[in-house]
């Protein structure tokens, strides 16, 4: 499934990764878990809370479902313009 | 009359408000915003560009929220909102925001408005690349204090 | 930089603008202000044109306080401030001003506080030509009010 | 000597008048009296304190000199821009 990331992670991790879909029933909460152990560099700001998860296009919590057909982005604070 | 935009080339601000007058029905108060990159960081160091990261939905919709709630906020009868995304230059213009309003307080205001919430709440991810070092930005205290005047 | 000066014919307002950034020196934040000519009075009747009578010296000698005033009150590098006298059409530009400062707040300070005391202080007589009638103008109330924000 | 009026003013009297010098010692307060004999039109704002005087542009008191080498400028409130 697609993942993407912005901002400093962008630049860390790359703007878009696939990875294999996780486990059924897996989480926002848990998808940064995994993605942490894929990116040791970038572990602490996959789990710090100031790292916004987002589905279409819409800004989700971390209880939220990993559905592997729609990609998950990840965004560090904006900076505004 | 709304016109949010992003722009990847150099923003002509004098275009700009001339493109935005031309549409103006009789509002007597127009007040514009330019802002340009800074040749220098915080600390001194020469700026040899802004990269602005953006997002290919978010971004545009976050200004586009941003000026159509000045324009409710103010009754402002025109407004318009320009926004550089990738990299930019010291000396080229970032931003551009006009208010046009029946007067001339709702228009200043409109335009203070929507400075003080796209330099805060904008999705951009903004970093500076200076002679020095490269720095990814967060909003200002100053930023976070203006921003705050707003609120309800 | 200061820039102040009367105008015979109509303004044009982004050529204003263009000439104003393109003598910047660093500054990263322009606000600039134009003022159009109302197509209606207070009580709601055509215009048919408005008159501003002026003084050969002491109108652009006016002018030119508010500006050095504005540049040095809030440390704005440079000011631009231009004003029509004589026979004006509803639609075309009255006034335009300019503030460039290092920082927004300034910037915007400085264009709201000439703009408040050009509606007061300018040495200027204005007439209002309007279908049901002429008129000399006075400040309004709000001018007034305005224009006391700024007294120390 | 020569007299101008600015504003309403100008309009009701003419941008500028020639009259004959006042008799020496004359002050701006006389000069007000003797123009609102000569404009009974506009005797009052002639009159009027918010009508100031103006000399060599400098805005002048009621008992400032009138000199016929230098012309007395009349200005009604001003409108602002």
């Amino acid at each position: 499934m697609e993942i993407r990331f912005f901002g400093r992670l962008g630049e860390r991790i790359g703007r878009e990764i696939e990875i294999e879909p996780p486990p059924p029933g897996c989480t926002v909460g848990e998808l940064r878990v995994l993605l942490a152990a894929l990116y040791p560099d970038a572990a602490e700001e996959l789990a710090s809370m100031s790292t916004r998860a987002c589905i279409d296009d819409t800004i989700v919590g971390e209880e939220a479902a990993v559905d592997p057909a729609r990609a998950v982005e990840f965004f560090p604070p904006v900076s505004g313009g | 009359m709304i016109d949010a935009r992003l722009a990847d080339a150099p923003i002509d601000a004098a275009a700009e408000l001339a493109g935005f007058m031309a549409k103006l029905a009789g509002e007597g108060a127009v007040v514009s915003f330019v802002g340009i990159a800074r040749p220098r960081t915080r600390g001194g160091a020469r700026v040899e560009r802004i990269f602005l990261d953006h997002h290919p939905r978010l971004t545009l919709r976050s200004i586009e929220e941003i000026a159509t709630a000045a324009a409710a906020r103010f009754q402002a009868g025109a407004i318009a909102a320009v926004h550089r995304f990738g990299a930019v230059r010291p000396g080229e213009t970032i931003v551009f925001v006009a208010a046009a309003a029946r007067h001339r307080r709702a228009a200043f205001e409109a335009a203070d408005y929507m400075m003080d919430r796209l330099k805060t709440d904008a999705v951009f991810w903004k970093r500076e690349d200076a002679v020095d070092g490269v720095r990814w930005i967060e909003p200002t205290d100053a930023d976070r204090a203006e921003r705050a005047r707003w609120s309800e």
